[in-house]
């Protein structure tokens, strides 16, 4: 192989070459380029920058548990933000017992539980059916914590400061603290969810989305590999409840509501249902345009402000909503497909194909 | 040629007047949308008016005010970034909103040390602990009902109450102290319950019916206690009404007609239709700057304004001292204000261990339509002892 | 039967050289040719797969659903061509599909579904159809008010059919209206369609696997393999082919079993053909 | 006894506006088999688009309801025509999605009019009070709303059993191949069925209005309530949502009657439907009137 990098074809001479994850040396290239620009990045950010990326990031990671459960096994998943709630409520009330690099993994796996619980119903129904139990499990989750003395019915439940090697994380480094934190841990469960296609349950996860029963004539148990799916997919999304709850510094309900589950679900869309890189794209791109709606809608107000009419709060529910629908009728793969056709656009120059 | 170097001298003054003013930015985040946004967007525009008419009138001398109504939609991840990037670019001042969201960030802003007004009066937001920058423009939810209680329990002596509260913590807030004071007043608190918003509270109401009870105390925003009360009026109960600040006001005559007849209402700000001065400032700002009448009848609308004045009071008195304009020199303003403002019924004052601004409360009663006061201004002494024990 | 020969028939429908590819890459129909000769019953017969029904779904426009589009050649029916055109815009020209597998609407009475046949029309000769379908089929006249998904295989088959006359068709496709039914059945069903071929006048193209009873009512039959039309000729005439006799008919005299050398001399003449 | 009379009654009358709100959902899913999340916004349309007209161009609230009516069939139609038709065929996420997505553009939409928040109430049409016997009372616009549920029932009975049109829109929800085949226009069936529950989702807000005045967020809130109901009753059958719709108002008002006083807060009845629901997918997926479906490998 002279030229690693300019192959034409599949050159795989054994079985380990063909599964490994990252195909060419080009590739694990800039895998490298783009972990160290990650970690540098920070240099460069103000603080408020800092804020929403870890916001992007924490996201990211929810959003990826849902693309086990909706993208890989095709469950839809209506309920995602409970599973990041208890998560959430799981480390503000472990977060005083314990450093905060173990209530992530016990957040994680209790919310894992409760997913397990979730998936129960998908023994039996599926499709439309299974997306309106997980739109109740919703419905129920934030009343069951509205009504719940311990959480304080929904209130602030606050985090405690963290304390590192001995040293406090403060206001002026708090984003900065988190993001390396988050980094870390993004780094870890992607990994985890580019190999999980290449397990026997991954494989299976797919064989179930698109037809289970006849998985189950090939002998997967498909009801065993959706309540895996849900547990594994809410076990995302609890490690990012906790490492959320660190971030806004406290534990609300309406962080975890139906309006979030919806917004992961037009991330996981927008950015390419099923995808590791959409994972980032979706919550990125959905997270930049209501920043961005916000500040145009300050910008527009200037110009028309009618009496009762408040076209500010119009603007990003109407952005937020016009993203998904356009997204799913021009571009139903999502983000993703342009940065595929990106990729291979540079792999091919100066060659049309 | 002289009117043109009048013209010339006065174009170097106004330049010289823009160019020395300084910006000062105040932020507040609320829900315009979302749950409560009934609530929130007059009390938006009561900010935003209120400083437009300080800029207006030059009311602090080389200050202009940059006033920004953010819409949080009610979502505490809104209202952190929001208060963050304020920090970040070093406003002497915060305006917030909902119960929850001052909850959450309460720790944040005792570390950031940056004063914060909310709309919410949640007595949490000044217990301790990390409650040394958060100031409420009025008596507290708490003292609120209390004082409602107060009263019922002098024209009714043993009466049974029930209690109608939003689901939120917002909605909970006062009931504990509630159910203390009502056990020191002999009057008996038979039943809490959360108002979801349903098509039908006859449920509800049959049972209050069931149990005698003869007065709901609503801590809820207006829309919900509207349809609760025409429902009782439909069933023909015999039950009065009564509520906490954001329960009442002309929002809920509006919305319930003649069902509200009667309502008891406590709060701290004047009504449009009295005779006096702030009614005057009320009305003569929203026809200043175009807003809708039900704007201008709104209670929350003069809320906003009152918010917007504190902060704007704190201001102009560290500039008076001479101070930078900041967090710190805001705060010190802050501890020492007595402002003998025209919106509410008593003056704003803080100090060390009383961050409470308008201490005194009245009870109104809707009749014929209108909100009529039907006590003086006091404040009750009975919160302070099943609060603070003292 | 007609001795004329084809040239001098009227054609309702002719065929050109249509190729049908699925989901914008799977090729079925390559240059299938075929004429339609109007008043008289024509059967397409073939084995499974050979492209039978997506011919059928070429004319009556039922491409659609399936992702499946005519690339290339023409459909004329009546002087017009009518690929790609949607199928209420073909059914209100006269041609009317029968769907394989009957596809009677379950949940709805008999009646009912014999109502849905008639939605493209405007007249008012609807209710007297009505009753002339039961005439044809007076076991649905006792079953009228039965949901269709309790009616029996043939009956079904029955309704599908009256259903479909109910839309005024000139051109009736059947879609292999012996499938899955008893014998007797089938003799039953083909005698009505020729009976309604008669009378009525309707052109009939007939898809059938079973080319015995297919090849007894029709007038003119193709055979068709792998997307492509083989074999095509007078129904008396094809009947007597030894191929057809051997592969279709299954009534080859010299008991036992061929050789492979046989079937391959088969498809050496099908090429030449 | 009168206790569970009354809150029998009144969950028979707020159940009959669940009814209505379920009706057009039932449509949708009957005709195209999609999921409409913009439900609720569909009722606020209506409810708004009456208001609007009756307040700002003083016209009688009767003829401001007829024109609300038909205005919101017309966005139903439209909404299938531009955002649904280009996603046939698309996998039930995507559909699901678009829906989900619209409800937010329909909202932003609502919000660049004065009615985005904030309390409205409809000018009075009815006459007040309401009729009582023996201790159980019913105000007229609750009777309204029994009495627009049934004949909306009604006449969409008679649509779907006699009218050819009606026939052949069940007949789509039965087999859309065999529709085509006899030359009914799939996509004009799927159109009118979104316009037909644009006009039940109108008539369901112009009702709510009545009883408890427009909020974006309760009208929107009743969008989500149509869930419970439309499992129960099944989600494809109309008797269905009819009977569903006062099953759930039912069983909501007698669970805030009879549990809110033991759980902390009350608030029952808002959650108890969704544990319904969670039990009929359990028990009976297909719930008391939908047809079940068969799958193949």
């Amino acid at each position: 192989m002279r030229n690693p990098w300019a192959r034409t074809g599949n050159y795989k001479t054994s079985y380990a070459q063909d599964t490994t994850i990252f195909a060419t040396y080009s590739e694990q290239a800039s895998l490298v380029v783009f972990l160290i620009g990650m970690l540098v990045l920070p240099r460069f950010l103000i603080r408020g920058d800092m804020q929403i990326l870890d916001l992007i990031l924490i996201y990211a990671l929810a959003v990826l548990g849902l693309n086990i459960i909706t993208g890989y096994a095709g469950l839809i998943n209506i309920g995602h933000a409970a599973f990041m709630g208890v998560g959430a409520y799981t480390a503000a009330l472990v977060a005083p017992h314990l450093p905060f690099w173990a209530v992530l993994p016990v957040s994680g796996l209790v919310a894992a539980v409760a997913g397990a619980v979730v998936g129960i119903p998908a023994l039996r129904i599926k499709h439309l059916y299974l997306a309106i139990a997980t739109l109740a499990f919703q419905l129920i989750f934030e009343w069951a914590v509205g009504h719940s003395p311990a959480l304080e019915q929904g209130g602030a439940m606050a985090m405690p400061r963290t304390v590192f090697l001995g040293y406090e994380v403060g206001f002026k480094n708090h984003h900065y603290f988190w993001y390396y934190v988050t980094f870390a841990v993004l780094v870890l469960l992607a990994f985890a969810f580019r190999n999980l296609l290449r397990t026997r349950f991954g494989r299976s996860l797919v064989a179930v989305r698109d037809n289970d029963r006849a998985a189950d004539a090939m002998g997967m148990d498909p009801g065993r590999t959706k309540v895996f799916a849900f547990a594994l997919g809410a076990f995302y999304a609890g490690v990012a409840g906790a490492l959320y709850a660190y971030w806004s510094r406290a534990v609300v309900i309406e962080d975890y509501s139906l309006m979030i589950s919806i917004k992961f679900l037009a991330m996981a869309i927008v950015g390419g249902l099923g995808t590791l890189v959409g994972g980032f794209f979706g919550p990125a791109f959905l997270e930049l345009l209501d920043i961005n709606m916000e500040t145009f809608s300050y910008w527009i107000k200037e110009i028309y402000n009618p009496p009762g009419v408040d076209v500010g709060s119009a603007i990003r529910p109407l952005a937020f909503g016009l993203a998904i629908v356009l997204f799913l009728i021009f571009e139903p793969r999502g983000l993703a497909n342009w940065w595929r056709l990106l990729r291979s656009y540079f792999r091919n120059w100066p060659f049309k194909y | 040629m002289k009117n043109k170097w009048t013209l010339w001298a006065l174009v170097a003054v106004l330049g010289l007047g823009f160019a020395t003013a300084e910006k000062v930015h105040i932020m507040w985040s609320g829900a315009i949308t979302g749950p409560t946004s009934d609530a929130g967007k007059y009390y938006a525009q009561g900010i935003e008016d209120y400083c437009s008419w300080a800029n207006d009138t030059g009311y602090v001398a080389g200050v202009e005010f940059v006033c920004e109504t953010r819409d949080d939609q009610y979502n505490n991840a809104n209202t952190l970034r929001n208060f963050e990037e304020a920090v970040d670019r070093g406003d002497p001042v915060f305006l917030g909103y909902s119960t929850g969201g001052t909850l959450q960030l309460k720790p944040l802003v005792q570390e950031v040390g940056v004063p914060f007004i909310p709309a919410s009066y949640h007595i949490g937001n000044i217990d301790p602990p990390d409650n040394d920058y958060v100031f409420l423009p009025i008596a507290s939810y708490s003292e609120q009902v209390i004082a409602v209680l107060e009263y019922i329990a002098k024209v009714a002596p043993g009466a049974k109450v029930a209690m109608a509260i939003h689901p939120s913590p917002f909605g909970r807030a006062p009931v504990e102290d509630a159910k203390k004071a009502a056990a020191e007043l002999g009057i008996q608190i038979v039943e809490v319950q959360e108002m979801a918003k349903g098509l039908d509270y006859t449920a509800t109401l049959k049972r209050f019916e069931n149990k005698g009870v003869q007065y709901i105390v609503y801590q809820n925003v207006a829309g919900p206690v509207a349809n609760m009360i025409k429902d009782a009026k439909r069933l023909g109960l015999k039950i009065k009404h009564a509520g906490a600040h954001y329960a009442g006001g002309p929002d809920l005559l509006r919305l319930a007609g003649d069902a509200a007849e009667g309502f008891l209402w406590v709060t701290a700000y004047y009504m449009p239709h009295e005779d006096n001065a702030a009614a005057k400032f009320v009305k003569e700002l929203g026809a200043k700057y175009g807003r809708p009448a039900d704007a201008i009848e709104s209670v929350h609308y003069p809320s906003g304004m009152l918010a917007a004045g504190i902060a704007i009071e704190a201001i102009k008195m560290a500039k008076a001292a001479g101070q930078k304009i900041s967090p710190e020199s805001t705060y010190e303003a802050l501890l020492k204000m007595n402002w003998a403002n025209k919106l509410a019924v008593g003056p704003v004052t803080y100090s060390k261990d009383d961050h409470v601004g308008v201490d005194q409360l009245r009870v109104l009663e809707a009749q014929k339509g209108t909100f009529v006061p039907v006590t003086e201004p006091f404040s009750s002494a009975l919160f302070r002892k099943v609060h603070y024990g003292k | 039967m007609s001795t004329s020969s084809p040239s001098e028939r009227k054609w309702l429908l002719r065929i050109n050289n249509i190729e049908v590819v699925y989901q914008d890459i799977i090729q079925v129909l390559r240059g299938v040719s075929l004429n339609v000769p109007e008043g008289r019953i024509t059967a397409l017969l073939g084995p499974n797969g050979a492209g039978k029904t997506t011919t059928l779904r070429a004319i009556s426009g039922l491409l659609v659903p399936e992702d499946g589009a005519v690339r290339d050649g023409t459909i004329v029916y009546q002087g017009k061509e009518v690929q790609n055109l949607p199928p209420e815009e073909i059914v209100k020209r006269g041609i009317v599909q029968v769907p394989e597998g009957r596809h009677v609407f379950k949940h709805l009475t008999v009646e009912e579904n014999l109502r849905v046949g008639s939605i493209t029309r405007r007249d008012a000769k609807v209710k007297e159809d009505l009753d002339r379908i039961y005439r044809y089929f007076p076991r649905l006249a006792d079953l009228k008010r039965r949901l269709a998904g309790y009616t029996s295989g043939g009956e079904q088959q029955m309704l599908a059919i009256g259903r479909a006359l109910l839309a005024a068709p000139k051109l009736l496709l059947l879609d292999e209206p012996s499938l899955g039914l008893a014998p007797l059945l089938v003799r039953e069903i083909f005698d009505i369609v020729a009976r309604i071929n008669a009378e009525e006048g309707v052109t009939v193209l007939v898809v059938e696997q079973n080319a015995a009873i297919a090849l007894a009512v029709s007038d003119y039959a193709y055979i068709m393999e792998q997307g492509k039309i083989v074999l095509e000729g007078e129904a008396e005439a094809l009947k007597e082919n030894p191929d057809v006799k051997e592969f279709y008919l299954g009534t080859a005299k010299a008991g036992g079993r061929k050789s492979f050398r046989d079937v391959k001399a088969y498809k050496r003449r099908k090429r030449f053909m | 006894m009168s206790y569970f009379l009354q809150l029998l009654v009144s969950g028979i009358v707020v159940g009959s506006i669940y009814a209505l709100a379920a009706l057009g959902f039932v449509l949708i899913y009957k005709a195209s088999r999609v999921i409409n999340f913009a439900h609720g916004h569909f009722i606020a349309i209506g409810a708004f688009t009456a208001y609007a007209v009756a307040t700002s161009l003083g016209l009688s609230v009767w003829v401001a309801a007829l024109l609300a009516l038909g205005f919101t069939a017309i966005v139903g139609y439209f909404t299938e025509r531009v955002f649904l038709k280009p996603l046939v065929g698309q996998p039930i996420i995507s559909v699901i999605m678009v829906t989900i997505g619209l409800a937010s553009v329909f909202g932003g939409l609502i919000h660049l009019t004065p009615y985005g928040s904030g309390n409205f109430s409809l000018p009075h049409f009815l006459p007040e009070g309401g009729v009582s016997f023996a201790g159980i009372s019913v105000s007229y616009p609750q009777l309204l709303a029994v009495a627009f549920t049934g004949v909306f029932l009604a006449a969409f009975g008679w649509f779907f059993q006699r009218s050819t049109i009606g026939i052949a829109m069940r007949a789509v929800a039965d087999d859309q191949m065999a529709s085509m085949s006899l030359g009914v226009s799939v996509e004009k069936v799927f159109a009118l069925a979104w316009a037909a529950a644009g006009l039940t989702a109108a008539a369901a807000g112009l009702i709510v209005g009545a009883i408890s005045g427009l909020n974006l967020e309760g009208l929107v809130g009743i969008g989500l309530k149509v869930f419970p109901v439309v499992i129960l009753g099944g989600l494809d059958s109309i008797p269905g949502a009819v009977v569903g719709g006062i099953i759930i108002g039912v069983l909501e008002n007698l669970a805030s009657g009879y549990l809110d006083a033991y759980i902390p807060g009350g608030g029952t009845g808002d959650v108890f439907p969704f544990f319904v629901l969670l039990l009929v997918l359990w028990f009976k997926p297909h719930g008391l009137f939908g047809t079940e479906e068969i799958e193949r490998v």
